[in-house]
């Protein structure tokens, strides 16, 4: 009797099985951009997650292959458009090197990149913090990070007439002067900003749910994030000291105080606190840089036909994700010969896999958001 | 061993490859303080684990590169020790036809979507790669479009006027 | 003045031979539709309300144009909206109970109006087992949306239908818990007999705790942030009704908001002394003065809940479970045996 | 009595009916009606959806249930004798009624407690 009973029920139920496959992105509200993650569920625990990236690629490399290296500097923009001026940075700092010290950057220049680099690191900050609110489910703080996100967008609007993509950074320097305006503008604005970060404390960090949100989730042990290569606040985060800015300073960064702040455990609470505290120290930079903005020349002597001697080298700054690096090889002629970029966001994001296992949907959710990603830097 | 990064300088360490890997090291030379040496593939995944147990624990960066002129095809490792600052440029040449490397995930998971956007985009294989699928192109692409001979017609070269 | 024209009502009938019967259900009919029409203005202003609230929270200003003022008539340009979308039902879905879950959902948030005291003689009809009957109901809200989750035939949906039902078994146990000592100071579970018993002193001042508790999981119960689980949508999309477009989805979004103003309704009745307020100019009708003070008081707490959405994040399922169960449970059967040992030391 | 509760009744076929209404009747008029394939699958972020939604669930759900319903139903209990509970103070039962009552929570609260020690109340 038992036999006949127990037939049918497994013929019913042998293609069910209790893990669910679920495709999260990607058309979803927190993948930021076009991310599709495929979740093997029990329930609602993770217990794989496969990302599969490229919505967004554009062959960037093979554009910038096909450009002069003057010309490559408006697509780099399109890279992290969060960060555009860091990508600028990164690139043309690149190829001045390939140059091999050929090319001298004004004092004035060095300056102006710094700034405007440091601007964009919290702006980039700024709108990470607001969509990893919304991750969690609190809407307001994202409303407020993009308040201040938009003034700076005004500041870069009164240096470079754009809002996004600014192709500012020039080979050599950069591409306008300062307007005469900026720098009370910008002393105005920091003025504002730095009261407004304990205001975003009383909403996120102070709260208690927020708290036990982000607290002991995710976690990125020291070891495997080497492995990784994970950088920035991502690799920070696990207790690794390292900051490009400092340890293999590019510009003029050796000049200004300021403290690299390093998290312990490399949860995501940690990736959140030492992106929040790192608001400050970018604060204090541009403050500094202000104080000793010199006068003079913002463009470098500069060939006029730009081809730098053969060879290769990489390249690297510290962008608000991490390691932004590009591999440049140079065959003598106007055009990179090969030009690749290492996109920290694309590294960081190969991460998941093995941190996301074991958690929840809810937490899968909130570690994703603390990887911050932006899609068109990972899809290049 | 004993040997660490620490203690040695850029010369030293390209000595100490020179000297453990012998005719496996094609070419080497130091540039900015960068190491830098050309293995050949059959001793890569070796001297990449050697490097890695000198403390360049951190793979910064994998690349290829076509050098079409030559036949060869090129994958570019770019190390760094995040303990010692010292930075290592590694390089294998293959040839064009046939492109095999082999895998160096065991060294450095980070390894994994490199070689993977490598594949995608330059179809060199990896030998041990355990998922060796296509990353940012879609599954049916044909072709590898950043070498050097790829057409296709939407793409737009820049001639200068 | 409206029993006067009941009873001419029933008095016609007789003339015309229609038995009472019909006439007494027509009235109910009628007040059915009053009831509706209350709900529907009252969630449109909800909306309103809560779109301008979370604006100002936010440093903006919210609708500013439709109807000129202060955009007020976005709510119902949305509603016209609504009602002339299509309407999607996916192939996977099981067609029958997608289209029965938004009627459990809504017909639940209407029938628990009828236990609302609005003010004296305002209310629809005195249940003698007032508070239970508003427990046992709301929970049927969650039926139509483990239904509408379960039948969409989508993941996400499916999700979260369970989380819904994982909240349900987390929240209810405190809530029905948290009204209890209410009803031991009141000695009975009538609506108009709680306010009576609130005549000297408001129930919230005794019953802080009890308040406190009871107002957590009515939160949860509406599904509100911090304990907005299952239609996280920054998780589930849109959790349960991920799925439903257009009208069916407004039936929803109505039942929703009724639902807050239900449980701010409770919560005023059992712990806020119901319509009980000073009338402030003596020459309006004392009924003006109940209806106005119950009102501003129900308003109050959807504002407070309004509050708490747009300052706190979300919650996991978890977090909510170990909430319900090993916080706000312990602390009500605690307020309920310290509000026992008082009530028998005090006589 | 027994009408007072024909208000329920009515409630609730009028709520229906409002649904059905709106649903089937207003809107049906007004909307438009031009499905595709593409319309009428589920959404699952863009892509085909693997596998239905209908699976089977882990048990551990079921335990939760259970705990609820026990405690669901015996706290209903305490309902009647919450009513009641000041005419017994007022002669002058009221510490015999509540130390029965308490009899009965603490076994239900040992119930509880057996539950919070055995892990049923951990969301795995």
């Amino acid at each position: 009797m038992a036999e006949t009973v127990q037939a049918p029920v497994e013929e019913r139920t042998k293609d069910r099985m209790e893990e669910m496959y679920v495709n999260m992105g990607p058309q979803h509200p927190s993948t930021h951009g076009v991310l599709r993650l495929l979740l093997k569920l029990d329930g609602e625990v993770v217990l794989e997650c496969t990302p599969y990236i490229g919505y967004l690629h554009r062959c960037h490399e093979k554009i910038g292959e096909n450009r002069t290296y003057t010309q490559v500097i408006p697509y780099t923009d399109r890279l992290d458009y969060l960060a555009s001026m860091y990508n600028n940075w990164g690139y043309v700092l690149a190829v001045e090197r390939l140059f091999g010290g050929d090319i001298k950057i004004p004092e004035r220049a060095e300056y102006i990149r710094l700034i405007l680099g440091e601007l964009q690191r919290i702006a980039s900050h700024l709108i990470w913090l607001g969509t990893f609110g919304l991750d969690l489910g609190n809407f307001t703080i994202f409303m407020y990070c993009f308040r201040e996100r938009e003034m700076i967008l005004d500041l870069f609007e009164s240096v470079s007439g754009q809002r996004l993509n600014y192709s500012f950074y020039r080979i050599g320097g950069v591409a306008l002067d300062l307007p005469d305006s900026f720098v009370s503008d910008c002393k105005a604005f920091l003025e504002w900003f730095k009261p407004r970060l304990p205001e975003y404390d009383a909403i996120t960090t102070d709260n208690i749910i927020w708290q036990k949100r982000t607290q002991g989730l995710g976690i990125l042990p020291k070891d495997i994030a080497l492995s990784c290569a994970a950088s920035g606040p991502m690799l920070r985060a696990s207790g690794i000291k390292w900051d490009l800015r400092r340890e293999d300073p590019y510009g003029i960064y050796n000049r200004f105080e300021f403290d690299i702040p390093v998290g312990e455990n490399g949860d995501v609470w940690d990736r959140f606190w030492v992106r929040r505290r790192e608001m400050e120290e970018s604060v204090k930079i541009v403050e500094q840089a202000l104080e000793q903005l010199p006068p003079g020349e913002v463009m470098g002597k500069v060939p006029k036909k730009l081809a730098p001697p053969p060879g290769d080298l990489y390249s690297r700054v510290e962008s608000p994700r991490g390691e932004l690096g590009f591999y440049l090889v140079s065959d003598g002629s106007t055009k990179p010969y090969r030009y690749k970029v290492r996109s920290p966001a694309f590294v960081n994001l190969s991460t998941l896999p093995s941190i996301a296992p074991g958690h929840l949907v809810a937490d899968m959710v909130a570690i994703l958001g603390s990887i911050d990603i932006v899609l068109g830097e990972v899809d290049r | 061993m004993g040997l660490t990064a620490a203690s040695m300088t850029a010369d030293q360490i390209l000595q100490a490859l020179k000297e453990r890997f012998g005719e496996a090291v094609l070419q080497g030379d130091v540039k900015g303080g960068e190491v830098r040496v050309t293995v050949t593939p059959s001793q890569s995944v070796e001297l990449l684990g050697f490097l890695c147990s000198l403390g360049f624990e951190y793979l910064n960066c994998l690349s290829g590169v076509d050098w079409i002129g030559q036949g060869e095809l090129e994958v570019v490792y770019n190390l760094s020790s995040l303990q010692y600052k010292h930075k290592a440029e590694v390089n294998v040449r293959i040839p064009r036809e046939n492109p095999v490397v082999r895998s160096v995930i065991s060294i450095w998971k980070t390894a994994n979507w490199h070689e993977r956007e490598v594949y995608d985009l330059l179809g060199i294989r990896f030998e041990g790669h355990p998922d060796h699928r296509r990353i940012l192109l879609s599954e049916d692409w044909v072709g590898h479009p950043l070498r050097k001979d790829y057409e296709d017609e939407r793409l737009v070269r820049y001639t200068p006027a | 003045m409206i029993e006067q024209l009941v009873q001419r009502l029933y008095t016609l009938s007789a003339t015309w031979d229609i038995p009472p019967l019909v006439v007494q259900l027509l009235l109910m009919v009628v007040v059915a539709v009053i009831i509706i029409l209350f709900v529907s203005v009252s969630v449109m202003f909800l909306v309103w309300w809560e779109r301008k609230i979370s604006a100002h929270i936010q440093a903006r200003f919210g609708p500013m144009r439709v109807g000129g003022w202060h955009g007020w008539a976005q709510s119902i340009a949305d509603g016209i909206k609504l009602i002339l979308k299509e309407d999607i039902v996916p192939q996977a879905a099981d067609r029958i109970i997608f289209a029965l879950a938004p009627m459990v959902v809504f017909a639940t948030a209407l029938t628990l109006y009828i236990i609302i005291p609005f003010g004296p003689g305002l209310i629809v009809k005195d249940l003698n087992i007032g508070v239970l009957f508003y427990i046992s109901l709301s929970s049927l809200t969650v039926v139509g949306i483990v239904m509408a989750g379960w039948s969409s035939g989508n993941k996400y949906s499916a999700l979260g239908a369970l989380r819904s039902a994982a909240q349900v078994v987390s929240y209810e146990v405190p809530l029905v818990v948290s009204v209890l000592p209410v009803i031991m100071l009141a000695g009975s579970l009538r609506m108009t007999d709680i306010i009576a018993a609130q005549e000297k002193i408001w129930f919230i001042v005794p019953q802080v705790v009890a308040f406190l508790t009871f107002f957590t999981a009515a939160l949860a119960e509406t599904n509100r942030l911090p304990f907005d689980i299952p239609e996280a949508e920054s998780e589930l999309v849109a959790g349960f009704h991920v799925e439903y477009s257009g009208i069916r989805f407004a039936m929803f979004f109505m039942a929703e908001y009724a639902n807050m103003f239900t449980v701010s309704a409770i919560a005023v009745t059992c712990f806020l002394g119901g319509w009980r307020g000073p009338a402030l100019v003596p020459f309006l009708p004392e009924k003006f003065w109940a209806v106005f003070w119950f009102l501003t008081k129900t308003y109050f707490l959807i504002f407070v809940m309004i509050w708490l959405r747009w300052t706190l994040a979300r919650l996991r399922v978890d977090q909510l479970m170990n909430l319900g169960w090993k916080v706000l449970l312990p602390i009500a059967f605690l307020n309920l045996g310290v509000t026992g040992v008082v009530m028998v030391l005090l006589g | 009595m027994a009408a007072d509760y024909g208000y329920v009744g009515v409630f609730l076929i009028v709520g229906v009916l409002f649904v059905i209404l709106n649903v089937e009747v207003l809107s049906r008029l007004l909307r438009p009606k031009r499905p595709t394939p593409e319309k009428l699958t589920t959404y699952e972020c863009g892509e085909e959806p693997i596998g239905g939604s209908w699976i089977r669930f882990h048990v551990r759900y079921y335990l939760y249930a259970l705990v609820y319903i026990v405690f669901a139903v015996e706290v209903i209990f305490l309902y009647p004798w919450a009513v009641i509970f000041k005419d017994f103070i007022k002669e002058g039962l009221g510490a015999l009624a509540f130390l029965e009552m308490l009899v009965f929570i603490i076994i239900l609260l040992l119930g509880f407690i057996y539950a919070w020690r055995k892990g049923a109340l951990e969301w795995v």
